[in-house]
């Protein structure tokens, strides 16, 4: 009887201690979140958010930066998507469960897993040395596309998979082809968990600064980007730009292109999350 | 052509999933429009055997068969044979109705489509028709561009049906097509097999007894991947000759 | 027709491939400017030098205070990690509503989705002040707050990896669990964590590469001095943060300058991708033990 | 053609202009820049921060327009111009007082000596002077910390060749940066600290910072207008320089900019913490200017 | 306490899976040592009656009760029942087999070491006695220390029933306990099924009917959520009262 009372005594204990450990996540995450609005809420406004960047805090503005984001997003979005897209319908569709599928199986989740600086010096070494086309927005663009197309890859492949094996015996039985069976049934039927997974590999996009420096994206660039063959800045490297400064005023401008950047991320999420859950409901097979 | 020819044959066939042996030396020869149901207990092989049929198995890696099996007395696995073609003769039901999440009427005519054939007239005419044999018609005409995954299980599954007949096959292969369903559209999908079975050469997997004994002509038992089993489905249910035969049929195992 | 598909099947096998052509891409440009890079400091100075100075006039070669620096911090965000993220996991499987599982699980991965950058900005501007008002010996960049704050990143990682694990469990052995009169806790230590072990490690294992990798807040806050210690509380540099460091100031293409973020890139390259292939080996090693 | 016609406005002047190089100068460009969009808005200036050496480097390849110096090109850098055939002009744009400091609420390091400061930074310190009881014995038995200009940068340069005697030497074991930036915000908020940098960052961040008088035998002396520009705060002043390639004063904006440049240096060098140059020299700066824009022009043409 | 009487009774019970109405008003009481089985098409309730007797849906989201169980006349849903306690009352085995990953051994006295068990001794013994109770002794009896998931599935099963066992339940829920077994192993869980019913209350789920009528004594039919008949086993198999039941037993749907 003591046993058993001290088996449900652990059970309740480990209850509130799971509570803890759930919440304290949130509640840094939280901290954290009020922190920056406290910090730069004030600062946005129009001019924050049409101005160049300047020596003054108070008349930085993050025109350059997240025009420059915009930038890279598109870009980014136009390279990875059809390659990421391709080659996921490769691997689930057609390829083989041979030596040479296992092989870039393993080597798409070894991609997935490389440290985005060495995308970075990926980038450095193919695009701006040995391609002669220096620290401009292409670069940036096909060095982030690079770094996420395993990721759109795999989310590719995951929602194919969740395409009910029936619906394509449905399609081979009518004496469809592979490809026909692809267009016709697989893609459209997976064609939200796709883009879910492109706009998550997207959202990992707009955050990254590393590989970006690495590039030699970091400069005082005082003009919007009109090309991709100009340079450029993201609002990451904005903020990490700022965040090395030590006058509180820069500090707070960091704070204040944090929440724009938050929002954009929050924002790319949230599209995800939408399209998960309205694709979840629209089919259920 | 007359009735009661052999309309699918196999001979000595051997398939496997890499190395698995899942079906051993299978004879076997089934009768044009006449209703044929695959029995036995799960994993025997009977959805393989079906399957190797209309070569539905072609994609599924590993997988090969050896012997032979003949439509209309000619090889399908004979490497002139156009895998589409094939299976626009041989037509297939599965288990759980599949239907396209597109509209009804896409999904009637998307054999046709795939196909080519872009004429609208062609395509509604030939989804009336469809729809009609399968008893669907009247059910579903007011809501022909409406979600097929809007309709019951066993609308959907008459759809599927329809979905097979609409490029005119000549067999209809189905896979434990009521096992999804109600009494009530399990009854009806049994009604449309009687008719069916005059334009149709059927062959039906069944897990439910009774219902083999209720639609089909002929019934052929597997166990483990062999034949145990086939004779006219009267003689089998009465008086079966193997004894493994007898002990499934009476429910000893399964 | 046929050909139509042979030619589309092409295109797609073309696109499978680039990421081979990327895997050997990065290969190759480690590799080719490691190589010179050893060619005029070998291998065995690399490795055991026990300072890292290649821009100075004095140039030591040692590895070893960045690995020591990477070691640290990511050490720290694991002991921060794992316990949380561990009960996390444990917690919603076993204790939480569904409902209120779909709520936090979701949440939780917001704290993934945040720029490492701003992650950075925390660790120095908000945690940093806050330790040092109860460390006074704690620097302004230092191991420790950048260290604690990566933890806060992978949480979600450990948490909803481990999580899947335990969940990929069959229903049935909880129910058996349970069946025989286990607690929840019972049930989740004695059955389910066991069961989902290969899982829970794989996560953690990933994680590490994940902290090992991360480059951002290491930058801001774990400071930018080579240091051959395990002293969380001084600065420290990370192989990443040596890597941004050199990036920033220009360092011409073909100098031993240039070659030592590349040589110090494919180390950091080697870890990372000896953890990835040992957590890929464990998953499919242990994947298929329950269907 | 030649840059000569474009001086009077040229508000409708458009192209790029590529500058790089030391962080000590970079305040007075990028203010120069920023106030260069009001007055031609076409022309994008990106600058970069690269140290000195890492800007030198790139204009010596011809890859940027103008190199921000904190020190005199050297030799090694000018040969490789030489051999791109790059010839250059060198202008004077403001006065720096290189700035030693600690944590505010360091209340030991009253002064500091030159040798004092060799003795910590001179290469043989490396791993063996740790405390700050090793340079003063009457300092606290506490670990030193330590935060400097990176190697790339004329800073390091030019404080290792004025304290330790030879330029580019130094113990390595230290918080380098060729930001700027990144060092004050380490001493800041580092109670063990002491660093280095150029007095406009000091200036800019006097409330967090403490600034230690340096003792080069005649007495302590703090950095400041006067004792720079006097010259009585030794061996640490020093000047500022832009370089400007002949191949970039080919194009009109450059030298429009340029003009604009050594035209508002006086008062924005002043502004962003440093110590202008007397207008006279600004003036001999323009014609030196002009006289090598000309002298490029002909030389391109022929 | 004599034989023959009622071990568990279920009275008003209506169950729900958040909306959804899935027990509705089920009464039914259940003799001492012998054998009920639920029958009923798939998704009729069966499994959900079965584990609201032995709480097993406790933990399932939105999942209630109303009305009572009475397990030796004291309601189990009452608040000071102990969850635990109950469980160890009512053993439970699976459809299937469910062994934890660790050895024989640590499968069979799982049940005594959560509650705390520590002596190695009777540990040792009661493992002997449910393995053999089971007729596993003398197949595992040299491999205690072997994993159990290196067992044949039959095998698992056993072992499933003999951890069962260990704890010494006076009742024990099977649900559908050989439907993924062979021939073989059923026959021999059925036999064991014989045997146990001597010292335990069974109740078995099966939607093998030949299997309700070979092992039990009583026989439920539930379908959409109602127990339709309840009676004995040959009565029901003979002279069903109701249609439904009828249509079921001969095989008309399921
Ligand atoms: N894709 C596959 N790869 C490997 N083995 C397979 C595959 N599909 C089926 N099998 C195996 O082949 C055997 C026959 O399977 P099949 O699906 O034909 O059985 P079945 O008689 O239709 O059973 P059920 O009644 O459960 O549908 C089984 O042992 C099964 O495990
Ligand atoms: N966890 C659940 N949540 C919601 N509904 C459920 C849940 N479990 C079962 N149900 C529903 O309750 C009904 C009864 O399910 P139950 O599992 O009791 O059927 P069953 O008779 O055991 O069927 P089977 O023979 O397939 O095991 C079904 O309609 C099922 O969909
Ligand atoms: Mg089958
Ligand atoms: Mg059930
Ligand atoms: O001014 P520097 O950046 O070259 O020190």
């Amino acid at each position: 009887m003591t046993n058993s009372e001290k088996n449900r005594l652990k059970d309740k204990a480990f209850q509130v201690f799971g509570i803890f450990c759930t919440f304290i996540g949130l509640v840094v995450l939280a901290i954290f979140l009020v922190d920056i609005v406290i910090e730069g809420v004030r600062r946005i406004d129009w001019d924050f958010l049409t101005s160049l960047p300047s020596r003054r805090a108070a008349r930085a503005g993050i025109l350059t930066a997240w025009t420059g984001t915009l930038w890279i997003l598109v870009l980014s979005a136009l390279i990875a998507f059809p390659l990421g897209i391709a080659a996921g319908v490769y691997l689930e569709e057609y390829a083989k469960k041979t030596k040479l599928a296992d092989f870039l199986e393993i080597n798409i989740a070894n991609l997935a897993g490389v440290p985005s600086i060495i995308y970075g010096l990926l980038g450095l070494e193919l695009f701006v040395r040995f391609m002669y086309l220096g620290p401009v927005l292409l670069v940036g663009a096909l060095t982030l596309s690079l770094l996420i197309l395993p990721i759109v890859i795999v989310t590719t492949r995951e929602a194919i998979k969740a395409v009910p094996r029936t619906i394509r015996d449905g399609s081979f039985a009518l004496g469809a082809s592979k490809w026909q069976t692809v267009w016709h049934q697989v893609l459209p039927a997976s064609f939200g968990g796709i883009l879910t997974g492109v706009i998550l590999a997207l959202s990992r996009a707009v955050g990254e600064a590393a590989p970006l420096i690495v590039i030699g994206a970091l400069a005082y660039v005082p003009f919007v980007p009109k090309s991709p063959m100009d340079e450029f800045t993201v609002l990451p490297i904005q903020i990490f730009n700022w965040t090395s400064r030590p006058q509180a005023a820069f500090l707070t401008n960091a704070a204040a292109a944090i929440i724009i950047l938050l929002l954009i991320t929050f924002l790319l999420n949230g599209i995800a999350v939408y399209l998960r859950n309205r694709q979840q409901k629209k089919i259920k097979w | 052509m007359t009735k009661r020819q052999h309309k699918l044959e196999a001979i000595n066939l051997d398939a496997y999933y890499g190395d698995f042996h899942a079906l051993k030396n299978i004879n076997i020869a089934m009768e044009e429009k006449a209703v044929t149901a695959f029995i036995g207990p799960s994993g025997c092989g009977k959805s393989t055997f079906l399957r190797t049929l209309n070569r539905m198995n072609d994609y599924i890696d590993g997988f090969r068969v050896q012997g032979q099996i003949l439509l209309d007395n000619r090889d399908i696995y004979a490497s002139n044979v156009r895998v589409d073609e094939l299976r626009k003769e041989v037509g297939m039901v599965f288990q759980k109705p599949n239907p396209f999440p597109k509209t009804i009427f896409e999904n009637v005519v998307y054999g046709l489509k795939i196909q080519g054939i872009k004429d609208k007239k062609l395509l509604r005419e030939t989804c009336e028709k469809s729809l009609r044999q399968t008893a669907l018609w009247d059910e579903v005409k007011d809501k022909l561009d409406k979600s097929a995954l809007a309709l019951s299980g066993g609308q959907q599954q008459r759809l599927c049906i329809a979905r097979a007949l609409a490029i005119s096959p000549s067999v209809i292969l189905m896979d434990e097509p009521t096992s999804a369903l109600d009494p009530i559209s399990t009854a009806k999908i049994e009604d449309l097999i009687h008719e069916l079975k005059q334009y149709y050469t059927i062959i039906i997997v069944t897990h439910n007894m009774q219902q083999a004994g209720r639609v089909s002509d002929h019934t052929a038992f597997f166990y483990m991947g062999e034949l145990v089993e086939y004779s006219k489905t009267k003689t089998m249910f009465t008086s079966p000759k193997n004894e493994r035969t007898q002990n499934y049929i009476t429910g000893r195992f399964g | 027709m046929r050909v139509q598909e042979r030619i589309i099947e092409g295109l797609l096998w073309l696109s499978a491939a680039i990421t081979v052509l990327i895997t050997i891409s990065i290969i190759w440009v480690l590799l080719s400017e490691s190589v010179q890079f050893f060619s005029e400091v070998s291998i065995v100075r690399f490795l055991t030098e026990k300072e890292w100075t290649p821009l100075f006039a004095e140039k030591k070669f040692g590895i070893l205070p960045l690995v020591a620096g990477t070691f640290l911090t990511t050490a720290i965000a694991i002991a921060v990690a794992l316990p949380i993220g561990l009960t996390i996991a444990i917690y919603l499987n076993e204790y939480a509503h569904a409902r209120f599982k779909t709520i936090i699980k979701p949440l939780l991965e917001v704290l993934a989705t945040i720029p490492t950058v701003v992650y950075g900005f925390f660790a120095l501007t908000v945690v940093t002040p806050f330790l040092q008002s109860f460390i006074p010996g704690l620097a302004g960049f230092n191991a420790l707050s950048a260290g604690i704050v990566m933890g806060v990143m992978i949480i979600p990682m450990i948490s909803s990896l481990s999580e899947d694990a335990i969940s990929a469990v069959p229903r049935s052995l909880r129910e058996a669990a349970y069946g025989m009169g286990s607690t929840r806790l019972q049930t989740a230590f004695g059955v389910m964590v066991p069961a989902a072990s290969s899982g829970i490690l794989v996560s953690v294992i990933l994680a590490i590469s994940r902290a090992v990798g991360e480059t951002m807040i290491v930058a801001i806050a774990a400071g930018q001095q080579p240091r051959l210690t395990l002293n969380p509380l001084v600065p420290i540099e990370t192989i990443t943060t040596y890597i941004v460091q050199v990036s920033m100031g220009d360092v011409p293409h073909g100098s031993l300058e240039y070659r030592t973020i590349f040589a110090a890139g494919m180390t950091l390259f080697v870890f990372t991708f000896l953890l990835n292939n040992l957590s890929f080996w464990i998953k499919k090693k242990y994947q298929e033990k329950y269907d | 053609s030649c840059g000569g016609n474009n001086q009077e406005g040229g508000n409708d002047i458009s192209g790029s202009i590529s500058i790089d190089g030391s962080s000590t100068v970079y305040p007075v460009t990028e203010a120069v820049a920023e106030e260069y969009r009001a007055e031609a808005p076409d022309v994008k200036v990106t600058v970069g921060v690269s140290g000195t050496g890492g800007g030198m480097k790139k204009f010596s390849r011809g890859e940027i327009d103008i190199v921000n110096a904190s020190r005199s090109i050297n030799e090694s850098e000018a040969a490789t111009a030489k051999e791109n055939g790059i010839s250059y002009v060198q202008l004077s744009v403001a006065y720096d007082g290189l700035t030693v400091v600690v944590h505010p609420s360091n209340d030991w390091a009253k002064d500091i000596t030159v040798a004092e400061l060799k003795k910590m930074w001179e290469p043989e310190a490396q791993g063996t002077i740790t405390r700050w009881n090793q340079i003063r014995p009457e300092w606290p038995d506490k670990e030193i910390h330590l935060y400097g200009a990176g190697v790339e940068s004329g800073t390091y340069d030019y404080f290792t060749e004025a304290i330790v005697g030879k330029s580019h030497s130094s113990r390595g074991d230290y918080t380098a940066s060729e930001d700027d930036n990144v060092l004050v915000q380490g001493v800041s908020t580092d109670p063990l600290a002491l660093g280095f940098f150029g007095y406009a960052y000091y200036e800019e961040n006097k409330s967090k910072l403490k600034a230690i008088p340096v003792d080069n035998g005649a007495g302590p002396v703090l950095p400041s207008l006067e004792t720079v520009k006097d010259g009585s705060y030794a061996p640490l002043s020093r000047a500022l320089f832009l370089y400007v390639s002949s191949k970039a004063v080919a194009r009109p904006e450059v030298v429009d900019f340029i003009n604009y440049y050594l035209e508002n240096a006086g008062e924005l060098a002043q502004e962003v913490g440093y110590i202008a140059l007397p207008d006279n020299v600004y003036n001999e700066q323009k014609q030196k200017f002009e006289q090598f824009a000309t002298g490029a022009a002909t030389a391109n043409q022929q």
